[in-house]
């Protein structure tokens, strides 16, 4: 797992990642990279990461590829990344094809409703919370449901 | 002694409170105005690890963090 | 639509399709990368094309992924390919992840199916069609039915 | 005459034969011991454009592709 700075260095980093299990016999390669679009006028997105938790996230997903022979790999943008710049890369590595093409979607789909990062919309230079594209964490609410109990 | 952190877009310092439950620390917060509206949409991490029992006993020592609504990517 | 003799270039052709959509302000970019296993004492594979079926094939594609506002790209070895070296990348481009995930999916699984192209194993230098392998195209055995009609 | 070309791992030459209807042409190929455990499994296309009716006419000139099963990636 690896955190920048700002914009990833999308090339280096698909590059790498190929070298690295370049003779792990793998036979399926999919990583998914996320880029800022331009619309409603914002100039970047910018992202608050809370790494401890992210961390453990990352590790139980990379224990759960283990289990079917798979590796997961991922890279994200700290702070503002510039519309048409990318912030996030996803991948998976697999013996066969089926593995990694069902893997990617729910590492990715969990990614987006579980990884502790909070993303805010750049407009002339302040910082937007994306309150409505945000989802609760799974578990959410805990606090108040544990008012009710004695 | 427990350690409260908010993360993201809560705007709050961390605030060290003597509490030795979640149901004693929800009440708490639920004091206060301008944690109030966050508490049902967010999710609770207990030392680094999310907890999913509202049961959780907290010790002398801990740390809580308060996370809202995510989206990475 | 990419053919080439021998092993792909991943990291070229990565990158120039990142590149080449740069401006087009797609958020999700998964390229699927194939790359060759050793197993059953296989020096390499080879592939034969059938290259205007494929090219209709990928045209037919490319109008499907435009229904859905996404772009769809793919590269192919011809001949040889060395084990740990690569002969396949598909990729798509959307505006949003959702689309995105699908369309990789059924694209490179309709690609399994449909694609006209033939494998064979290459052991000390003979090549040997994959044929426990290999499936039977969409509308196999229009012959043997034929030959029922009047 | 119509051409056929047997692609991938047939192993035989073109050939040139005077048939007007796929049926026809099933029946040519039948009688041939190379092709005929192939038939079963394979596709055809007329001119590089994928054929799903058994009651496609051929006219003079067309070219028929016959695809044995594929494995492309």
């Amino acid at each position: 797992m690896e955190l920048y700075n700002g914009p990833l260095d999308v090339k280096e980093i698909f590059g790498r990642w190929l070298d690295e299990e370049a003779k792990s016999n793998y036979g399926a390669y999919i990583p998914f990279v996320g880029t800022i679009r331009a619309e409603d006028g914002i100039e970047a997105l910018s992202f608050d990461i809370y790494e401890p938790v992210l961390r453990n996230w990352f590790d139980a997903w990379q224990a759960r590829a283990a289990e079917r022979g798979a590796r997961v790999k991922m890279a994200h943008s700290i702070g503002d990344v510039p519309v048409h710049t990318s912030s996030y890369i996803a991948a998976v590595f697999s013996p066969r094809r089926r593995v990694a093409l069902e893997l990617i979607e729910e590492f990715v789909e969990d990614f987006k409703a579980n990884a502790p990062i909070w993303k805010y919309d750049v407009i002339d230079g302040k910082r937007i919370y994306a309150e409505d594209r945000s989802t609760p964490m799974e578990g959410a609410g805990l606090l108040a449901s544990a008012r009710d109990e004695k | 002694m427990v350690k409260v952190e908010f993360l993201g877009p809560i705007a709050r310092e961390a605030m060290e409170v003597d509490v030795k439950s979640l149901a004693e620390l929800s009440k708490r917060l639920f004091e206060e105005e301008s944690i109030r509206p966050w508490l049902e949409k967010c999710a609770v991490a207990v030392n680094d690890v999310m907890v999913k029992d509202p049961n959780h006993a907290l010790k002398d020592g801990d740390r809580v963090s308060i996370l809202p609504p995510v989206c990475g990517g």
